[in-house]
Protein backbone atom coordinates (compact mmCIF):
# COMPACT_ATOMS: atom_id res chain seq x y z
CA UNK A 1 0.00 0.00 0.00
CA UNK A 2 1.52 3.37 -0.79
CA UNK A 3 -0.76 6.62 -0.78
CA UNK A 4 0.41 10.10 -1.93
CA UNK A 5 -1.69 13.85 -1.62
CA UNK A 6 -0.96 16.81 -3.17
CA UNK A 7 -1.92 20.07 -4.92
CA UNK A 8 -3.54 18.62 -8.40
CA UNK A 9 -1.54 20.92 -10.50
CA UNK A 10 0.65 20.52 -13.51
CA UNK A 11 3.93 20.99 -11.05
CA UNK A 12 3.20 18.33 -9.69
CA UNK A 13 2.24 16.08 -12.36
CA UNK A 14 5.81 14.68 -12.75
CA UNK A 15 5.79 13.21 -8.92
CA UNK A 16 2.33 12.23 -8.79
CA UNK A 17 3.21 9.86 -12.46
CA UNK A 18 6.52 9.30 -10.98
CA UNK A 19 4.93 7.47 -7.74
CA UNK A 20 2.41 5.59 -10.17
CA UNK A 21 5.51 4.29 -12.22
CA UNK A 22 7.41 2.84 -9.01
CA UNK A 23 4.50 1.49 -6.97
CA UNK A 24 3.69 -0.25 -10.64
CA UNK A 25 7.10 -1.33 -11.09
CA UNK A 26 7.53 -2.84 -7.30
CA UNK A 27 4.10 -4.93 -8.06
CA UNK A 28 5.69 -6.91 -10.82
CA UNK A 29 3.83 -5.51 -14.23
CA UNK A 30 6.33 -5.58 -16.88
CA UNK A 31 7.38 -2.37 -18.92
CA UNK A 32 4.27 -2.88 -21.40
CA UNK A 33 2.01 -3.09 -18.41
CA UNK A 34 3.67 -0.55 -16.49
CA UNK A 35 2.73 2.02 -19.44
CA UNK A 36 -0.47 1.04 -19.80
CA UNK A 37 -1.01 1.70 -16.05
CA UNK A 38 0.64 5.15 -16.19
CA UNK A 39 -1.61 6.07 -19.54
CA UNK A 40 -4.79 5.33 -17.87
CA UNK A 41 -3.58 7.25 -14.50
CA UNK A 42 -1.87 10.31 -16.87
CA UNK A 43 -5.79 10.86 -18.20
CA UNK A 44 -7.56 10.77 -14.88
CA UNK A 45 -4.51 13.09 -13.67
CA UNK A 46 -4.98 15.40 -16.54
CA UNK A 47 -8.44 15.64 -16.09
CA UNK A 48 -8.66 16.56 -12.39
CA UNK A 49 -6.17 18.83 -12.97
CA UNK A 50 -7.68 20.22 -15.72
CA UNK A 51 -11.97 20.35 -14.48
CA UNK A 52 -12.25 19.15 -11.13
CA UNK A 53 -11.18 22.39 -9.56
CA UNK A 54 -12.43 25.39 -12.43
CA UNK A 55 -12.19 28.35 -10.11
CA UNK A 56 -10.12 27.04 -6.59
CA UNK A 57 -6.68 25.03 -5.65
CA UNK A 58 -7.64 21.74 -4.86
CA UNK A 59 -6.16 17.97 -3.92
CA UNK A 60 -5.48 14.87 -5.69
CA UNK A 61 -4.82 11.30 -3.71
CA UNK A 62 -3.86 8.47 -5.51
CA UNK A 63 -3.83 5.33 -3.50
CA UNK A 64 -1.85 2.15 -4.75
CA UNK A 65 -2.37 -1.47 -3.41
CA UNK A 66 -2.22 -4.91 -4.66
CA UNK A 67 -5.26 -7.13 -3.88
CA UNK A 68 -5.18 -9.59 -1.37
CA UNK A 69 -4.29 -12.63 -4.02
CA UNK A 70 -1.05 -10.85 -5.91
CA UNK A 71 -2.71 -11.07 -9.22
CA UNK A 72 -3.67 -7.79 -9.59
CA UNK A 73 -3.51 -4.08 -8.53
CA UNK A 74 -5.90 -1.43 -7.66
CA UNK A 75 -5.34 2.52 -7.99
CA UNK A 76 -7.64 4.98 -6.70
CA UNK A 77 -7.39 8.55 -7.37
CA UNK A 78 -9.57 10.88 -5.41
CA UNK A 79 -10.54 14.54 -5.42
CA UNK A 80 -12.73 16.82 -3.81
CA UNK A 81 -14.20 18.85 -6.83
CA UNK A 82 -17.82 19.05 -8.43
CA UNK A 83 -19.29 15.46 -9.03
CA UNK A 84 -18.34 13.63 -12.20
CA UNK A 85 -18.86 10.41 -12.96
CA UNK A 86 -16.24 9.37 -16.46
CA UNK A 87 -17.96 6.24 -16.69
CA UNK A 88 -21.23 8.56 -17.99
CA UNK A 89 -18.94 9.73 -20.71
CA UNK A 90 -20.23 8.90 -24.16
CA UNK A 91 -17.56 7.08 -26.19
CA UNK A 92 -15.71 9.36 -28.62
CA UNK A 93 -16.44 8.49 -32.71
CA UNK A 94 -12.31 6.92 -33.66
CA UNK A 95 -13.99 6.13 -36.73
CA UNK A 96 -14.51 9.52 -37.53
CA UNK A 97 -12.27 11.59 -40.47
CA UNK A 98 -9.31 13.81 -39.26
CA UNK A 99 -10.73 16.67 -40.43
CA UNK A 100 -14.10 16.43 -38.24
CA UNK A 101 -12.41 14.51 -35.35
CA UNK A 102 -12.47 16.77 -32.49
CA UNK A 103 -9.24 17.37 -30.86
CA UNK A 104 -9.59 15.75 -27.10
CA UNK A 105 -12.26 13.68 -25.58
CA UNK A 106 -9.40 10.17 -26.41
CA UNK A 107 -9.01 10.37 -22.55
CA UNK A 108 -11.18 8.14 -21.10
CA UNK A 109 -11.64 6.11 -24.10
CA UNK A 110 -8.04 5.13 -23.34
CA UNK A 111 -8.53 4.73 -19.89
CA UNK A 112 -11.39 2.28 -20.50
CA UNK A 113 -9.19 0.27 -23.22
CA UNK A 114 -6.52 -0.03 -21.20
CA UNK A 115 -7.66 -0.86 -17.88
CA UNK A 116 -9.24 -3.95 -16.71
CA UNK A 117 -11.69 -3.08 -13.72
CA UNK A 118 -12.96 0.71 -13.25
CA UNK A 119 -15.36 1.50 -10.98
CA UNK A 120 -16.68 5.01 -9.57
CA UNK A 121 -18.68 6.45 -6.52
CA UNK A 122 -19.26 10.02 -5.33
CA UNK A 123 -18.35 9.41 -1.34
CA UNK A 124 -19.25 12.96 0.47
CA UNK A 125 -17.31 16.08 -1.48
CA UNK A 126 -14.58 13.44 -3.29
CA UNK A 127 -14.61 11.57 -6.33
CA UNK A 128 -13.42 8.35 -5.87
CA UNK A 129 -12.32 6.56 -9.39
CA UNK A 130 -10.42 3.02 -8.86
CA UNK A 131 -8.73 1.15 -12.00
CA UNK A 132 -7.60 -2.07 -11.52
CA UNK A 133 -5.07 -4.04 -13.54
CA UNK A 134 -4.43 -8.11 -13.38
CA UNK A 135 -0.59 -8.43 -13.50
CA UNK A 136 -0.72 -11.07 -16.57
CA UNK B 1 12.08 10.55 -18.48
CA UNK B 2 12.19 13.33 -20.75
CA UNK B 3 11.14 13.84 -24.22
CA UNK B 4 13.73 15.19 -26.42
CA UNK B 5 12.20 15.58 -29.40
CA UNK B 6 14.05 17.52 -32.87
CA UNK B 7 12.49 18.61 -35.77
CA UNK B 8 13.82 19.21 -38.81
CA UNK B 9 12.16 20.76 -42.36
CA UNK B 10 13.50 20.73 -46.04
CA UNK B 11 11.89 20.26 -49.36
CA UNK B 12 8.65 19.84 -48.14
CA UNK B 13 9.29 17.39 -45.27
CA UNK B 14 9.08 17.80 -41.86
CA UNK B 15 10.69 15.55 -39.98
CA UNK B 16 10.63 14.64 -36.28
CA UNK B 17 12.56 12.40 -34.08
CA UNK B 18 11.09 11.59 -30.43
CA UNK B 19 12.28 9.84 -27.26
CA UNK B 20 11.26 9.26 -24.35
CA UNK B 21 7.73 10.33 -22.75
CA UNK B 22 5.70 12.16 -25.03
CA UNK B 23 2.86 12.93 -22.39
CA UNK B 24 0.60 16.00 -21.17
CA UNK B 25 3.90 17.44 -19.83
CA UNK B 26 6.20 17.10 -22.53
CA UNK B 27 3.36 17.42 -25.41
CA UNK B 28 2.48 21.45 -25.70
CA UNK B 29 6.52 21.75 -26.22
CA UNK B 30 6.06 19.91 -29.33
CA UNK B 31 2.53 21.46 -30.31
CA UNK B 32 4.47 24.75 -30.16
CA UNK B 33 6.74 23.63 -32.44
CA UNK B 34 4.58 22.17 -35.06
CA UNK B 35 2.44 25.76 -35.00
CA UNK B 36 5.55 27.54 -36.32
CA UNK B 37 5.15 25.44 -39.36
CA UNK B 38 1.57 26.50 -40.15
CA UNK B 39 1.27 28.13 -43.59
CA UNK B 40 4.88 27.09 -44.82
CA UNK B 41 4.65 24.47 -47.94
CA UNK B 42 4.58 20.69 -46.48
CA UNK B 43 3.97 17.34 -48.04
CA UNK B 44 4.51 14.94 -45.09
CA UNK B 45 5.18 15.03 -41.65
CA UNK B 46 7.62 11.86 -40.25
CA UNK B 47 7.93 10.94 -36.82
CA UNK B 48 10.41 8.79 -35.89
CA UNK B 49 9.80 6.99 -33.11
CA UNK B 50 11.84 4.13 -32.66
CA UNK B 51 12.97 6.02 -28.92
CA UNK B 52 9.63 7.09 -28.20
CA UNK B 53 8.68 4.83 -24.94
CA UNK B 54 5.22 6.00 -24.15
CA UNK B 55 2.51 8.30 -25.25
CA UNK B 56 -1.01 9.62 -23.94
CA UNK B 57 -3.82 10.92 -25.32
CA UNK B 58 -1.75 14.33 -25.09
CA UNK B 59 1.13 12.91 -27.96
CA UNK B 60 -1.51 11.66 -29.64
CA UNK B 61 -3.68 14.96 -29.93
CA UNK B 62 -0.74 16.98 -30.95
CA UNK B 63 -0.38 14.42 -34.00
CA UNK B 64 -3.98 14.52 -34.73
CA UNK B 65 -3.88 18.56 -34.35
CA UNK B 66 -0.85 18.72 -36.90
CA UNK B 67 -2.87 16.92 -39.39
CA UNK B 68 -5.61 19.90 -38.89
CA UNK B 69 -3.44 22.61 -38.48
CA UNK B 70 -0.71 21.95 -41.08
CA UNK B 71 -3.43 21.09 -44.05
CA UNK B 72 -5.97 17.97 -44.03
CA UNK B 73 -3.81 16.60 -47.33
CA UNK B 74 -0.62 16.84 -45.82
CA UNK B 75 0.56 12.25 -45.08
CA UNK B 76 1.64 11.40 -42.06
CA UNK B 77 3.92 8.75 -41.24
CA UNK B 78 5.05 7.34 -38.05
CA UNK B 79 8.26 5.29 -38.70
CA UNK B 80 9.71 2.67 -36.23
CA UNK B 81 7.02 2.57 -33.16
CA UNK B 82 7.73 0.19 -30.66
CA UNK B 83 4.93 -2.05 -29.83
CA UNK B 84 3.67 -0.39 -26.74
CA UNK B 85 3.32 3.38 -28.60
CA UNK B 86 1.69 1.25 -31.63
CA UNK B 87 -1.42 -0.05 -29.27
CA UNK B 88 -2.10 3.08 -27.90
CA UNK B 89 -1.95 4.86 -31.89
CA UNK B 90 -4.21 1.90 -32.84
CA UNK B 91 -6.59 1.75 -29.72
CA UNK B 92 -7.51 5.47 -30.82
CA UNK B 93 -7.81 4.85 -34.25
CA UNK B 94 -5.56 7.15 -35.54
CA UNK B 95 -3.78 4.76 -37.31
CA UNK B 96 -6.15 5.49 -39.80
CA UNK B 97 -4.88 8.79 -40.57
CA UNK B 98 -1.17 8.01 -40.79
CA UNK B 99 1.15 5.67 -42.56
CA UNK B 100 2.94 3.10 -40.01
CA UNK B 101 6.03 1.62 -41.47
CA UNK B 102 9.15 -0.12 -39.72
CA UNK B 103 11.47 2.16 -41.74
CA UNK B 104 11.64 5.31 -43.91
CA UNK B 105 12.99 6.15 -47.07
CA UNK B 106 13.75 9.05 -48.79
CA UNK C 1 -0.26 20.67 1.86
CA UNK C 2 1.78 16.95 0.57
CA UNK C 3 0.99 13.39 2.48
CA UNK C 4 2.78 10.49 1.61
CA UNK C 5 2.36 6.87 3.20
CA UNK C 6 4.29 4.36 2.15
CA UNK C 7 5.90 1.29 3.77
CA UNK C 8 9.00 2.18 5.71
CA UNK C 9 11.91 -0.08 4.39
CA UNK C 10 15.03 1.30 2.65
CA UNK C 11 13.47 0.66 -0.78
CA UNK C 12 11.43 3.35 -0.26
CA UNK C 13 14.49 5.78 1.48
CA UNK C 14 15.15 7.93 -1.80
CA UNK C 15 11.34 8.50 -2.74
CA UNK C 16 10.34 9.69 0.83
CA UNK C 17 13.52 11.82 0.90
CA UNK C 18 13.04 13.57 -2.49
CA UNK C 19 9.47 14.21 -1.77
CA UNK C 20 10.16 16.28 1.48
CA UNK C 21 13.10 18.15 -0.68
CA UNK C 22 10.62 19.05 -3.06
CA UNK C 23 8.31 20.11 -0.77
CA UNK C 24 10.84 22.32 1.43
CA UNK C 25 11.94 23.60 -1.97
CA UNK C 26 8.53 24.85 -3.06
CA UNK C 27 7.71 26.34 0.46
CA UNK C 28 10.94 28.33 -0.18
CA UNK C 29 13.58 27.58 1.70
CA UNK C 30 17.41 28.26 -0.10
CA UNK C 31 19.57 25.37 -0.55
CA UNK C 32 21.23 25.30 2.46
CA UNK C 33 17.78 25.15 4.98
CA UNK C 34 16.55 22.80 2.53
CA UNK C 35 19.36 20.21 3.29
CA UNK C 36 19.02 21.15 7.07
CA UNK C 37 15.08 19.81 6.62
CA UNK C 38 16.32 16.76 4.65
CA UNK C 39 18.98 16.41 7.51
CA UNK C 40 16.16 16.08 10.37
CA UNK C 41 14.01 14.04 8.12
CA UNK C 42 16.41 11.30 7.47
CA UNK C 43 17.38 10.88 11.10
CA UNK C 44 13.87 10.49 11.99
CA UNK C 45 13.01 8.16 9.02
CA UNK C 46 15.70 5.71 9.36
CA UNK C 47 15.06 5.47 12.45
CA UNK C 48 11.98 4.72 11.84
CA UNK C 49 12.91 2.06 9.29
CA UNK C 50 15.78 0.51 11.28
CA UNK C 51 13.38 0.13 14.72
CA UNK C 52 9.95 1.13 14.98
CA UNK C 53 8.85 -2.17 13.75
CA UNK C 54 11.30 -4.56 14.59
CA UNK C 55 9.66 -8.28 14.04
CA UNK C 56 7.17 -6.73 11.48
CA UNK C 57 6.32 -4.58 8.17
CA UNK C 58 4.96 -1.16 8.93
CA UNK C 59 4.19 2.12 7.41
CA UNK C 60 5.29 5.74 6.92
CA UNK C 61 3.50 8.93 6.67
CA UNK C 62 5.01 12.13 5.84
CA UNK C 63 2.34 15.23 5.57
CA UNK C 64 4.35 18.62 4.57
CA UNK C 65 2.53 21.98 5.40
CA UNK C 66 3.49 25.72 5.74
CA UNK C 67 2.17 27.25 8.64
CA UNK C 68 -0.73 29.76 8.14
CA UNK C 69 1.59 33.20 8.22
CA UNK C 70 4.00 31.48 5.71
CA UNK C 71 6.52 32.12 8.18
CA UNK C 72 7.31 28.39 8.85
CA UNK C 73 7.29 24.86 7.45
CA UNK C 74 5.90 21.70 9.37
CA UNK C 75 6.89 18.03 8.43
CA UNK C 76 4.37 15.49 10.63
CA UNK C 77 6.22 12.29 10.61
CA UNK C 78 3.89 9.67 11.49
CA UNK C 79 4.38 5.36 12.39
CA UNK C 80 2.17 2.76 13.36
CA UNK C 81 5.14 0.94 15.81
CA UNK C 82 5.64 0.84 19.70
CA UNK C 83 5.18 4.08 21.46
CA UNK C 84 8.87 5.92 21.08
CA UNK C 85 9.42 9.30 22.65
CA UNK C 86 12.65 10.69 20.70
CA UNK C 87 12.36 13.64 23.16
CA UNK C 88 13.31 11.53 25.89
CA UNK C 89 16.29 10.06 24.70
CA UNK C 90 19.63 11.61 26.50
CA UNK C 91 21.81 13.87 24.27
CA UNK C 92 24.96 11.62 23.33
CA UNK C 93 28.35 13.12 24.47
CA UNK C 94 29.91 14.57 21.70
CA UNK C 95 33.14 15.85 23.45
CA UNK C 96 34.17 11.98 23.87
CA UNK C 97 37.09 11.14 22.02
CA UNK C 98 37.22 8.93 18.84
CA UNK C 99 38.23 6.04 20.45
CA UNK C 100 35.37 5.84 23.03
CA UNK C 101 32.98 7.23 21.58
CA UNK C 102 30.22 4.87 20.29
CA UNK C 103 29.24 4.70 16.31
CA UNK C 104 25.74 6.13 16.39
CA UNK C 105 23.54 8.13 18.90
CA UNK C 106 24.08 11.09 16.85
CA UNK C 107 20.71 10.95 14.72
CA UNK C 108 18.51 12.95 17.33
CA UNK C 109 20.84 14.99 18.73
CA UNK C 110 21.01 16.55 15.41
CA UNK C 111 17.45 16.98 14.60
CA UNK C 112 17.08 18.58 17.73
CA UNK C 113 20.03 21.14 16.34
CA UNK C 114 18.61 21.89 12.97
CA UNK C 115 15.10 22.34 13.59
CA UNK C 116 13.24 24.92 15.40
CA UNK C 117 10.31 23.47 17.27
CA UNK C 118 9.95 19.70 17.81
CA UNK C 119 7.07 18.09 18.91
CA UNK C 120 6.08 14.29 19.92
CA UNK C 121 2.45 12.62 20.79
CA UNK C 122 1.21 9.58 21.09
CA UNK C 123 -2.08 9.26 19.42
CA UNK C 124 -4.07 5.70 19.34
CA UNK C 125 -1.48 3.51 18.38
CA UNK C 126 0.88 6.07 16.09
CA UNK C 127 3.62 7.78 16.80
CA UNK C 128 3.27 11.40 15.70
CA UNK C 129 6.83 13.57 15.38
CA UNK C 130 6.25 16.97 14.35
CA UNK C 131 9.29 19.03 12.93
CA UNK C 132 8.91 23.04 12.70
CA UNK C 133 11.18 24.96 10.86
CA UNK C 134 11.30 28.84 9.78
CA UNK C 135 11.84 29.81 6.67
CA UNK C 136 14.34 32.28 7.87
CA UNK D 1 21.22 12.75 -5.72
CA UNK D 2 24.38 9.94 -6.04
CA UNK D 3 27.29 9.80 -3.91
CA UNK D 4 30.19 9.16 -6.10
CA UNK D 5 33.24 8.60 -4.09
CA UNK D 6 36.70 7.54 -5.16
CA UNK D 7 39.20 5.64 -2.96
CA UNK D 8 42.90 5.94 -3.78
CA UNK D 9 45.41 3.91 -1.37
CA UNK D 10 49.06 5.13 -1.79
CA UNK D 11 52.72 5.67 0.42
CA UNK D 12 50.26 5.16 3.57
CA UNK D 13 48.00 7.90 2.34
CA UNK D 14 44.55 6.90 1.80
CA UNK D 15 42.63 9.69 -0.44
CA UNK D 16 38.84 9.58 -0.41
CA UNK D 17 37.17 11.85 -2.66
CA UNK D 18 33.24 12.68 -1.74
CA UNK D 19 30.44 13.90 -4.07
CA UNK D 20 26.81 14.82 -4.29
CA UNK D 21 24.98 13.08 -0.84
CA UNK D 22 26.60 10.84 2.11
CA UNK D 23 23.42 9.93 3.52
CA UNK D 24 22.00 6.60 5.32
CA UNK D 25 21.13 4.81 1.68
CA UNK D 26 25.04 5.48 0.32
CA UNK D 27 27.43 5.65 3.36
CA UNK D 28 27.01 1.91 3.16
CA UNK D 29 29.78 1.47 0.09
CA UNK D 30 31.59 4.03 1.30
CA UNK D 31 32.09 2.09 4.91
CA UNK D 32 32.62 -1.37 2.76
CA UNK D 33 35.19 -0.14 0.89
CA UNK D 34 36.84 1.47 3.70
CA UNK D 35 36.52 -1.78 5.42
CA UNK D 36 38.70 -3.26 2.70
CA UNK D 37 41.92 -0.73 4.09
CA UNK D 38 41.55 -2.70 7.76
CA UNK D 39 45.48 -3.67 8.48
CA UNK D 40 47.29 -1.78 5.94
CA UNK D 41 49.83 0.72 6.96
CA UNK D 42 47.70 3.89 6.79
CA UNK D 43 49.05 7.07 8.41
CA UNK D 44 46.09 9.58 6.85
CA UNK D 45 43.05 9.47 5.89
CA UNK D 46 42.08 12.22 3.78
CA UNK D 47 38.31 13.28 2.77
CA UNK D 48 37.91 15.67 -0.22
CA UNK D 49 34.72 17.39 0.14
CA UNK D 50 34.25 19.99 -2.14
CA UNK D 51 31.58 18.73 -4.46
CA UNK D 52 29.87 16.97 -1.31
CA UNK D 53 26.52 18.43 -1.01
CA UNK D 54 24.69 17.17 1.88
CA UNK D 55 26.21 14.59 4.84
CA UNK D 56 23.83 12.99 7.34
CA UNK D 57 25.03 10.92 10.94
CA UNK D 58 25.36 7.85 8.53
CA UNK D 59 27.70 9.45 6.57
CA UNK D 60 29.57 11.36 9.71
CA UNK D 61 29.28 7.52 11.21
CA UNK D 62 31.33 6.82 8.16
CA UNK D 63 34.39 8.55 8.84
CA UNK D 64 34.45 7.91 12.62
CA UNK D 65 34.28 4.67 12.00
CA UNK D 66 37.48 4.98 9.62
CA UNK D 67 39.49 6.28 12.49
CA UNK D 68 37.96 3.50 15.04
CA UNK D 69 38.66 0.49 12.46
CA UNK D 70 41.84 1.34 10.71
CA UNK D 71 43.90 3.19 13.83
CA UNK D 72 43.44 5.54 16.56
CA UNK D 73 46.52 7.32 15.99
CA UNK D 74 45.50 7.78 12.01
CA UNK D 75 45.31 11.31 10.59
CA UNK D 76 42.09 12.50 9.27
CA UNK D 77 41.75 15.25 7.14
CA UNK D 78 38.44 16.96 5.91
CA UNK D 79 39.77 19.32 2.95
CA UNK D 80 37.44 21.71 1.29
CA UNK D 81 34.08 20.81 2.89
CA UNK D 82 31.26 23.42 1.95
CA UNK D 83 29.46 25.56 4.68
CA UNK D 84 26.39 23.30 4.96
CA UNK D 85 28.57 20.18 5.18
CA UNK D 86 31.22 21.92 7.49
CA UNK D 87 27.85 22.75 10.21
CA UNK D 88 26.84 19.47 10.21
CA UNK D 89 30.77 18.28 11.03
CA UNK D 90 31.13 20.91 13.84
CA UNK D 91 27.67 20.19 15.07
CA UNK D 92 28.42 16.68 15.89
CA UNK D 93 31.75 17.60 17.29
CA UNK D 94 33.15 15.60 14.80
CA UNK D 95 35.64 18.49 13.87
CA UNK D 96 37.69 17.53 16.83
CA UNK D 97 38.75 14.67 15.40
CA UNK D 98 40.05 15.79 11.85
CA UNK D 99 41.60 18.43 10.50
CA UNK D 100 39.49 20.69 8.42
CA UNK D 101 41.32 22.53 6.12
CA UNK D 102 40.33 24.14 2.48
CA UNK D 103 43.31 22.78 0.76
CA UNK D 104 45.52 19.79 0.75
CA UNK D 105 49.64 19.91 -0.08
CA UNK D 106 51.66 16.45 -0.78
N1 LIG E 1 -12.67 15.41 -13.31
C1 LIG E 1 -13.50 16.00 -14.19
N2 LIG E 1 -14.39 16.94 -13.77
C2 LIG E 1 -15.21 17.55 -14.66
N3 LIG E 1 -15.23 17.29 -15.97
C3 LIG E 1 -14.40 16.39 -16.46
C4 LIG E 1 -13.48 15.68 -15.60
N4 LIG E 1 -12.79 14.81 -16.36
C5 LIG E 1 -13.22 14.96 -17.61
N5 LIG E 1 -14.19 15.90 -17.70
C6 LIG E 1 -14.92 16.29 -18.94
O1 LIG E 1 -14.96 15.15 -19.79
C7 LIG E 1 -14.42 15.47 -21.08
C8 LIG E 1 -13.75 14.26 -21.70
O2 LIG E 1 -12.57 13.93 -21.00
P1 LIG E 1 -11.49 13.05 -21.72
O3 LIG E 1 -12.14 11.82 -22.26
O4 LIG E 1 -10.34 12.83 -20.79
O5 LIG E 1 -10.99 13.89 -22.95
P2 LIG E 1 -10.22 15.28 -23.05
O6 LIG E 1 -9.81 15.71 -21.69
O7 LIG E 1 -9.09 14.93 -23.94
O8 LIG E 1 -11.21 16.22 -23.69
C9 LIG E 1 -13.48 16.62 -20.82
O9 LIG E 1 -13.29 17.39 -21.97
C10 LIG E 1 -14.21 17.37 -19.72
O10 LIG E 1 -15.19 18.23 -20.25
N1 LIG F 1 11.34 4.97 16.10
C1 LIG F 1 12.06 4.34 17.08
N2 LIG F 1 11.53 3.30 17.76
C2 LIG F 1 12.27 2.70 18.72
N3 LIG F 1 13.51 3.04 19.07
C3 LIG F 1 14.09 4.07 18.45
C4 LIG F 1 13.40 4.78 17.43
N4 LIG F 1 14.22 5.77 17.00
C5 LIG F 1 15.35 5.68 17.71
N5 LIG F 1 15.30 4.66 18.59
C6 LIG F 1 16.37 4.30 19.55
O1 LIG F 1 17.06 5.49 19.89
C7 LIG F 1 18.48 5.33 19.65
C8 LIG F 1 19.09 6.65 19.25
O2 LIG F 1 18.66 7.03 17.97
P1 LIG F 1 19.51 8.10 17.14
O3 LIG F 1 19.75 9.28 17.99
O4 LIG F 1 18.84 8.35 15.86
O5 LIG F 1 20.91 7.40 16.89
P2 LIG F 1 21.32 6.11 16.05
O6 LIG F 1 20.13 5.63 15.29
O7 LIG F 1 22.40 6.65 15.19
O8 LIG F 1 21.82 5.13 17.06
C9 LIG F 1 18.56 4.25 18.59
O9 LIG F 1 19.77 3.60 18.60
C10 LIG F 1 17.39 3.35 18.96
O10 LIG F 1 17.77 2.44 19.97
Amino acid sequence: MADIIMPANMENFDRLMDFIQVEAENAGFDKKLVNKIRLACEEIIINVINYAYPDKEGDIEIKCNSNKDGSGFFIKIIDWGAPFNPLAKPEPDINAPADEREIGGLGIFLVRKVIDKFDYTREGNSNILTLFKYLS
Amino acid sequence: METNFSINYENKVVKVTLSGSLDAKRAPALADEIKKLIGKDIEKIVFFAKDLEYISSAGLRVIIFSKQKIGIDIKLYMVGATEGVLDVIKMSGIDNIMEITDTYEE
